[in-house]
């Protein structure tokens, strides 16, 4: 089945995206954030079996996040990005682990990089910043030139005394 | 009494000469490695430099007793392994203990490491023992079906029996070539070179027993390392090439001694050399295809050697 | 000494204790201990006794005897049961009675066999041990159990049938009246008592029972492996070397010198000793292990009776000695260790060293005797049934024994590192040293190992006399040194040499001083220690099963399961003669009738 | 002196009086059983003493032999009589914990039981015989039917048609006897056998075989027994093993070598003992019903007693009766235990009665009879296999042996897995009373007595020879 | 023989047999090769590649260090067994290099531990490898490479650093 009309008959919205010198047809569908466990089940019954990444975008302007959800049909060699906004001042979503066990993963870096919460992993936690110690990084808000001097240019030398 | 204090420092000496000979030929190894790398590579004397650093580092970390026993057991093993075996015709200790001792007293160095890498818990030296004992197990199979054609061939188990049958050029590898062949396989497993390094393969498990072994640890264990280079090498000369022996000491003294044991250095060389390329030209197997090779090509061979063997002195009673 | 003396102290006392220390509930162990001490005493007093006894009990005819032989028997009978009983006073928590008192009628049982000068004697203490093993296996496993007993039976089945066909030659059942059967009644004779005596040493391809039993309490799988599987090997030396003479076994034909039952059966014990190896290798219960090498460390003594060489037959017994001894320590040690940890699985274990190590080193001085390392007596052992072997040029028997040896280097450090070195658990943090009963348990046995490592010539002294005893050449030794026809060694100047190496060794060490680390501090990429084990001791010897795997399918145990199956298959038939149905019953009435009448008819 | 005949006397008496107590108080007729076991037992030692010095004839209503009724008991026969006297004396010690309903017919039909199965044993008569074959056989369809169950029946209809088949033979055999000879007391049957037509005398000898072989179990006329074993309340299914088998076995062994000494007809026994050991022994190995495999265990250890009789050299008929003895207690002990399992958990699965042994007064019982059974020495089952073993290989029945051997290997391979049942530890052990275990600790202390010290019992079978050659 | 002499016996060995541990972070790794095949040839200074830091002298820091590197580096140096010595290289490790104002990046590695020589460039060529390397042997046998000396000396301090970067240490 065409994916368009496929994504037509679950009721969304769907644009596809131009891009130059890429055969593979994609897909860019807003959907809202209730919805999406549905859709992508739907999906991948329909043949997206792949799910590539889960990205994160900070539209501090907009006061959201957006959440890009990225699937791959390998049969009809399609690609679709579901996105989702979610408030920046209560990002929470549920977790999509059991429909893809690897959306975990991407659930925690995003968790640890953006402050998204995940409702239902309970794997959230510590994960590639180790002892980190201020909001995430990833937010826009975040200033890490300011952060860097705070934390690393502070530091002393060793005062070793010997005139070295 | 003068006799035996002139024995024992005859013997201490030999002992003494077989190691800085061993780490020599370890530098040889790296020389001849960089060669044909096209390298300058290292001097040759650089082992004796390695060792000097390492024994005289100035922290050595050990984890618990058990943890001492491998350089303990290792350099005592080590140098009680030469002594057993015939270095240039002169036979040390080898009249009091035969072949089979010498099998079980060439474990002693590689148990004690075992025991000091396994007591470090650290998980690559149990990986690398299991691949070393593994190993063991896949190059025993030739080696003992080598030795013991040759024990059934010259109807002793004693090395130095061994070689005074093969005086006069009269050497096991022109007899039983086959078995030779099979037993010098075999060495290229025992001294752990490539194809048969994985038991120490650095990138994929730290070196594997010797993981954390450093300082005097280390040093020590290159000693053995470098005795043991002599050991087996040895043991092919003196089990296939006659153990260097080509004047009769009763006849021409001193001077044979000295003529035997440069004749013996430079078969040990070739020995060691023929390895140490192979070494060099190889990559690596995985343990289990190392098990594979050897229980397939080598054992054969080494099998049709004993046939070899079997017929001429059991059917055909040739005694030599 | 008298026949009362004897006959008290090596049978009736620990029958006595027996009963007694059932009555005793929680302190059994200890009072057995001391009614078992009595006759290892007795034995270590009166060593060298010979002297022979008859008297009736049980309502027959026994027939004691004296001689070297049995005397070393119950020398390794004693020494084991009296340490697996020492040890068990404190490793035994359940029902320490009945295990206390099942014991003392197992070492009745095996001192009545070892006593006994004819057959009848023999074969009642044979049953007696017998089932007494099988209840102290059923204090484990009930399936164990059953599985020794089946094969226990075939056992003692195969003597017994043995027995009755030389009473059927002879009229009698003294050892000394065997001669007396027809040389050609031995084709069935000799083949009937190896493989009745055989069961009990495990031979291939008898062997299944003994990883089920010797996974029950360990205390007396030190025992049962120390001690009284050495019977089977005391049977089978009587068969070759007592029962047999040299013209029986001769009329069979020889091969090179040694006779075909010989070489036969050093045959099959060169592949038990092979076969018990390999299997050993990948067992993940330390238990199972340790019941396979035990399998492999027979398969030799196997080898050594069938070659029947001096050296040879020396060199077995001497072996049997031995892995009496290092058996039951390995045994015990793992005994230590469940008894701490309450874990038996090797890849569980791990860095038990750090905090038992007096057990590390009696299981290590006991893993260096068992792997042949020469600071052991193991190693002069192996040594005499090799150097056997080789002059007498085998080649299938030798090769396969050999290696089979290199094998053991792998197992034994299987159990070196899964137990004892390698990580120690964080749960198993907490344990502590054993008490010291249970040391001196283990340590009693450790004494002769490493006293006959350095001067053999004491016990080649008592071997001799068995030798010559039963009419063969003597060996050649000295107190330090012992020759075969082909080589030789020199165990003074060996150990004056590893001291030395050793001495130089320790003086290149003592130079720089060792900071000790913790055991976690280990180089693992910059990690520190988390909560993963990092032991690696799981599935140890992975890429060798890789190899073996199209192999290792092949199992006796689903053979016989297999056998077991399609008999049960059969006898479900055979029970179909019980229709159920009356009419079908006065049916067979009326034909038994008939058919016993015709017969009846036929016979007059 | 004490008549044998009190041995008849006392049981019959007391069987009738049983109603008569019943009236006043059941609760005492219940010991009815016990008392007329335990004097038996008393009366039956004091003949086996008596019969040290010769055979007792004891004379009934006043015709001398040949003519009159005739008691004539030997060692060996008081022996047995004793083995039957104390085995249902301490059976009956357990049916008073687990007593029947109507007790005074259950009781009455006990010691009628006991009395015929003693009688058997002790007659010199052939008709005697055939009367107390029927006395036996009578009771004890009364009481293998005595649960009322459909099991029960089940047993008890299968149990009349061939014992009622088994009793025509005897009485044909005994018929065809009496012809010929006149006479019906044995050792004048046996004096005089030679004037009988051989032809006459072989169908009377295999009729009679036939007939007493229902009792004795021997196959294939032990079809009877495994039904009957299993409907029957367990502490008769006892009785049945320890009591009538041996009295029919005993009976079968008289008709051989005291009345016919046909020896050329013993290797015809061998077989038969063999088919029968080997065939109880396979089909105990695959039943999974506790009772059922009893019963074919306790066919198998009486084919082992025919094979010894079939043998017929001193050591095996030693052995045979050792045999005989050691599985009456032992089989008894194991009946009784598996009574005790079966009212625990109410069923005779094999799988419901696992770690019911693992209380020690009742395990420790359990496991000496087992080994007992098994033939292991300290205990007495011991001598019985192991002398009819020796025997048969010394009178060269090899392959014979051998096979019982093997039987034997599957007899150790199924009671070593009721064992492992039976001490399951998954389990728990149920709570016991003295009534269970007292009776089975005697028996299994007498197991344990006489094997350790079996002279008492070698003194009464050095007697054998003499049976042996015709004698009592 | 007097100490001073046994020291600079002992200096020389250290120098011709240089062993090291190199913790390959960044970018640098890729200039490693080089210097080690034919063309430059390291070993025959007696320089070559170690194992695992209880076999090594020197600890070659070839690239950026995040934070958590940082951590691990520092296990490492401190497995080493002494003397030993600290080679770092590239801009990243002086300064921050590009990675100046990341979050996530330690700019000076000797805030951190001792190091006894710095390798500029980015990347730096094998010669200034080559060239570094001569530089230490240098510096050992006239005893100045004595970053070990002054860890154990500044212990205190260096640790107090490592840990205004981290929040804890023993996981």
């Amino acid at each position: 089945m065409n994916t368009q009309v496929l994504l037509e008959n679950l009721g969304i919205r769907c644009e596809r995206l131009k891009v130059k010198g890429n055969t593979v047809p994609r897909y860019m569908c807003h959907v809202d954030s209730e919805s999406i466990e549905s859709i992508i089940e739907k999906l991948k019954s329909a043949g997206f079996k792949h799910f590539v990444a889960l990205t994160c975008v900070d539209w501090i302007k907009d006061g959201e996040f957006e959440l890009l959800y990225h699937l791959f049909s390998y049969e009809s060699r399609e690609d679709v990005f579901l996105s989702v906004r979610i408030p920046r001042d209560a990002p929470i979503m549920k977790t999509l682990r059991h429909l893809f066990p690897q959306i975990e993963t991407y659930e925690r870096e995003i968790h640890e990089m953006f402050g998204v919460e995940f409702e239902g992993n309970d794997r959230l936690g510590e994960f590639i910043l180790e002892d980190w110690d201020d909001m995430p990084p990833m937010r826009k808000d975040f200033d890490t030139e300011e952060y860097a001097k705070r934390k690393y240019y502070s530091v002393p030398l060793v005062d070793e005394g010997d005139g070295k | 009494m003068m006799d035996l204090i002139i024995d024992i420092a005859l013997n201490a000496l030999y002992v003494l000469l077989a190691v800085a000979y061993g780490l020599l030929l370890l530098g040889i190894a790296r020389k001849i490695n960089a060669r044909v790398h096209n390298r300058v590579g290292p001097p040759v004397y650089q082992n004796f430099i390695d060792v000097g650093k390492l024994l005289a580092k100035k922290t050595n970390i050990r984890h618990n007793w058990i943890f001492d026993l491998a350089p303990l057991f290792g350099l005592a093993g080590a140098l009680l392994t030469l002594l057993y075996i015939p270095m240039g015709g002169y036979r040390l200790l080898s009249g009091d203990g035969d072949l089979i001792l010498l099998l079980y007293i060439m474990v002693i160095p590689s148990l004690g490491m075992a025991l000091g890498s396994g007591a470090s818990a650290n998980p690559n030296a149990g990986v690398g023992v299991m691949r070393a004992l593994t190993l063991m197990l896949a190059y025993e199979m030739p080696f003992l079906l080598t030795l013991l054609s040759l024990m059934i061939f010259y109807n002793t188990t004693s090395l130095s029996v061994l070689l005074c049958k093969q005086q006069g050029f009269r050497w096991a590898i022109f007899v039983l070539p086959l078995s030779a062949l099979a037993a010098d396989m075999a060495l290229q497993g025992m001294m752990m070179k490539k194809p048969f390094d994985i038991p120490i393969a650095p990138h994929e498990i730290g070196s594997g027993p010797m993981v954390e072994f450093g300082g005097k640890y280390l040093g020590m264990l290159m000693l053995f390392g470098a005795a043991f280079a002599v050991v087996e090498t040895s043991l092919f000369v003196d089990l296939f090439l006659g153990g260097g022996v080509i004047l009769n000491p009763s006849q021409y003294g001193i001077i044979a001694y000295m003529v035997n044991y440069f004749v013996w250095m430079l078969l040990v060389l070739v020995v060691w050399v023929i390895a140490v390329f192979i070494n060099a030209v190889f990559p690596r197997f995985r343990i289990e295809q190392a098990f594979k090779f050897y229980w397939k090509w080598p054992t054969v061979i080494a099998a049709l050697g004993l046939a070899q063997a079997y017929v001429m002195s059991v059917i055909l009673g040739v005694v030599p | 000494m008298d026949l009362q003396t004897l006959f008290g102290i090596f049978i009736v006392l620990p029958v006595l204790g027996a009963f007694l220390s059932y009555s005793l509930g929680k302190r059994a162990s200890i009072v057995a201990t001391a009614f078992s001490a009595v006759p290892l005493i007795f034995t270590y007093l009166r060593m060298g006794d010979w002297s022979q006894y008859t008297f009736t009990a049980l309502g027959i005819n026994m027939s004691f005897e004296l001689n070297p032989l049995n005397w070393f028997f119950i020398l390794m009978t004693s020494l084991t049961s009296f340490s697996a009983l020492l040890f068990s006073i404190s490793s035994v928590k359940e029902r320490q009675n009945g295990f206390a008192s099942l014991m003392l009628f197992a070492v009745a049982g095996a001192n009545g066999v070892l006593l006994a000068r004819d057959f009848l004697s023999l074969f009642v203490f044979w049953e007696i041990m017998s089932w007494s093993i099988f209840l102290l296996v059923m204090r484990a496993s009930g399936e164990s159990a059953r599985i020794y007993m089946i094969f226990g039976a075939i056992s003692a089945y195969f003597i017994l049938f043995g027995i009755g066909i030389v009473y059927h030659y002879t009229g009698s059942f003294l050892y000394s009246a065997v001669g007396g059967v027809p040389a050609y009644a031995w084709k069935y004779l000799l083949p009937i008592f190896i493989v009745g005596f055989g069961v009990k040493m495990a031979m291939m391809p008898l062997h299944i029972w003994a990883p089920h039993a010797y996974s029950s309490e360990q205390s007396f799988v030190a025992y049962l492996s120390g001690g009284l599987s050495k019977l089977g090997a005391y049977g089978i030396f009587l068969t070759f070397y007592s029962f047999a003479t040299v013209g029986v076994l001769a009329g069979f034909g020889t091969f090179r010198t040694v006779t075909i039952p010989g070489y036969a059966l050093a045959l099959v014990g060169a592949f038990t000793a092979f076969i018990g190896t390999m299997l050993a290798i990948f067992q993940d219960d330390l238990r199972k292990l340790l019941a396979y090498s035990s399998i492999a460390q027979l398969g030799y003594v196997l080898v050594g009776f069938g070659l029947g060489t001096p050296l040879a037959v020396g060199g077995a017994l001497f072996h049997a000695f031995n892995h009496a001894l290092f058996k039951a320590v390995l045994f015990l040690g793992s005994a230590a260790v469940i008894y701490r940890t309450g874990e038996y699985r090797i890849s569980e274990l791990g860095g038990i060293a750090y905090r038992m190590p007096f057990t590390f080193m009696a299981v290590l001085i006991s893993i260096f005797a068992l792997a042949g390392i020469p600071i052991t007596s193991g190693f002069i052992s192996k040594w005499m049934i090799y150097e056997a072997a080789i002059s007498l040029k085998f080649v299938i028997v030798t090769p396969l024994m050999l290696i089979a040896s290199v094998g053991a280097f792998l197992y034994s450090f299987r159990i070196l590192y899964g137990v004892f070195l390698g990580q120690l658990h964080r749960r198993h943090e907490h344990i502590k040293e054993l008490p010291p009963h249970m040391l001196a348990a283990m340590y009693i046995l450790i004494v002769p190992m490493m006293v006959f490592a350095v001067a053999p010539g004491l016990i080649f002294d008592w071997i001799n006399s068995i030798l010559v005893y039963y009419g063969m050449n003597g060996l050649t030794y000295t107190t330090f040194s012992y020759q075969s026809s082909v080589g030789g060694a020199n165990m003074l100047v060996f150990f004056v040499a590893f001291m030395a190496a050793f001495m130089v060794a320790m003086g290149l060490f003592m130079m720089k001083k060792a900071r000790t680390v913790d055991q976690y501090d280990n180089y693992l990429g910059g990690e520190v220690r988390t909560d993963v084990e990092l032991h690696a001791a799981h599935n140890f010897y992975k890429p060798l099963r890789e190899v073996w795997e199209p192999l290792l399918k092949y199992s006796t145990e689903r053979f016989y399961t297999r056998v077991a199956r399609f008999f049960a298959g059969g006898f479900e038939e055979i029970k179909k003669v019980y229709t159920g149905n009356p009419q079908d019953y006065a049916a067979y009435a009326a034909m038994a009738f008939i058919v016993f009448f015709l017969i009846g008819w036929w016979l007059l | 002196m004490i008549h044998p005949v009190l041995l008849i006397a006392i049981p019959l008496f007391l069987a009738f009086l049983t109603p008569i107590v019943g009236i006043g108080s059941k609760k005492y007729a219940r010991y009815m059983a016990p008392l007329a076991a335990g004097l038996n037992t008393l009366v039956s030692i004091f003949v086996l003493f008596e019969t040290f010095n010769g055979p007792v004839f004891d004379i009934l209503s006043g015709f001398s032999p040949p003519l009159g009724i005739v008691l004539m008991v030997g060692p060996l026969g008081a022996l047995i009589a004793l083995l039957i006297s104390f085995t249902s004396f301490v059976v009956s010690l357990n049916c008073l914990k687990y007593p029947k309903e109507p007790v005074v017919k259950y009781t009455m039909l006990y010691i009628l039981l006991m009395m015929g199965a003693t009688g058997m044993v002790i007659t010199g008569d052939l008709f005697n015989l055939f009367v107390f074959m029927e006395i036996t056989s009578i009771a004890s369809y009364g009481l293998a039917s005595f649960n009322r169950d459909k099991r029960g029946y089940l047993g008890a209809i299968k149990y009349v048609v061939v014992g009622s088949i088994g009793s025509t033979f005897v009485l044909v055999g005994i018929g065809l006897i009496y012809a010929q000879l006149r006479t019906l007391n044995m050792l004048d049957i046996s004096a005089r056998l030679s004037q009988m037509n051989s032809f006459t005398a072989i169908v009377a000898f295999v009729s009679l075989f036939v007939g007493l072989s229902v009792e004795a179990e021997i196959f294939p006329l032990n079809t009877w027994v495994p039904d009957a074993y299993r409907g029957a309340p367990s502490q008769i299914s006892a009785v049945f093993a320890s009591v009538a088998a041996k009295a029919g076995i005993f009976a079968i062994a008289r008709i051989i070598f005291t009345i016919f000494g046909y020896s050329n007809y013993l290797w015809f026994v061998v077989i038969l003992g063999m088919l029968t050991v080997i065939i109880g022994e396979f089909s105990a190995y695959v039943e999974r019903d506790l009772k059922k495999m009893l019963a074919y265990s306790s066919i198998a250890q009486m084919g082992m007693i025919v094979l010894g009789f079939g043998i017929g050299t001193v050591l095996a008929l030693q052995g045979a009766f050792f045999q005989m003895l050691s599985h009456a207690i032992a089989k008894a002990v194991l009946f009784m235990a598996a009574g005790y399992f079966v009212y625990r958990t109410g069923t005779t699965k094999m799988e419901s009665i696992r770690g019911l042994g693992r209380n020690p007064l009742i395990g420790i019982p359990l496991t000496i009879s087992v080994l007992s059974i098994m033939g292991l020495p300290l205990f007495l089952g011991f001598y019985g296999k192991f002398y009819i073993v020796l025997a048969g290989i010394d009178a060269g029945y090899y392959a014979i042996i051998a096979l019982i051997l093997l039987a034997s290997v599957v007899e150790v391979a199924y009671y070593a897995r009721f064992l492992k049942i039976v001490f399951d530890k998954s389990a728990e052990p149920k709570e016991v009373t003295p009534g269970d275990y007292v009776p089975m600790m005697i028996l299994a202390v007498v197991l344990v007595i006489f094997g350790v010290y079996p002279y008492p019992i070698l003194d009464v079978l050095s007697h054998v020879a003499s049976f042996l050659a015709g004698g009592v | 023989m007097n100490a001073e002499d046994w020291k600079k016996i002992q200096r020389m060995m250290s120098k011709r047999s240089l062993w090291m541990v190199h913790f390959c972070t960044g970018c640098g790794a890729v200039e490693m090769p080089p210097v080690m095949t034919s063309r430059y040839d390291m070993e025959r200074f007696g320089m070559g590649p170690m194992a695992t830091p209880r076999q090594a002298d020197i600890l070659l820091i070839t690239g950026y260090l995040a934070v958590k590197t940082l951590k691990r580096v520092v296990r490492v140096y401190e497995q080493m067994q002494d003397p030993k010595y600290v080679i770092a290289f590239g801009s990243c490790t002086m300064n921050g290099g590009m990675y100046w104002d990341s979050y996530n990046t330690v700019k000076r590695v000797d805030k951190y531990i001792p190091v006894d020589l710095y390798i500029a460039g980015c990347m730096p060529r094998p010669e200034a490898i080559m060239d570094a390397f001569l530089k230490l042997m240098k510096m050992i046998e006239e005893g100045k490479a004595d970053g070990w000396k002054r860890y154990k000396e500044h212990y205190e301090e260096y640790r107090r650093n490592q840990m205004r970067v981290f929040r804890r240490w023993d996981e």
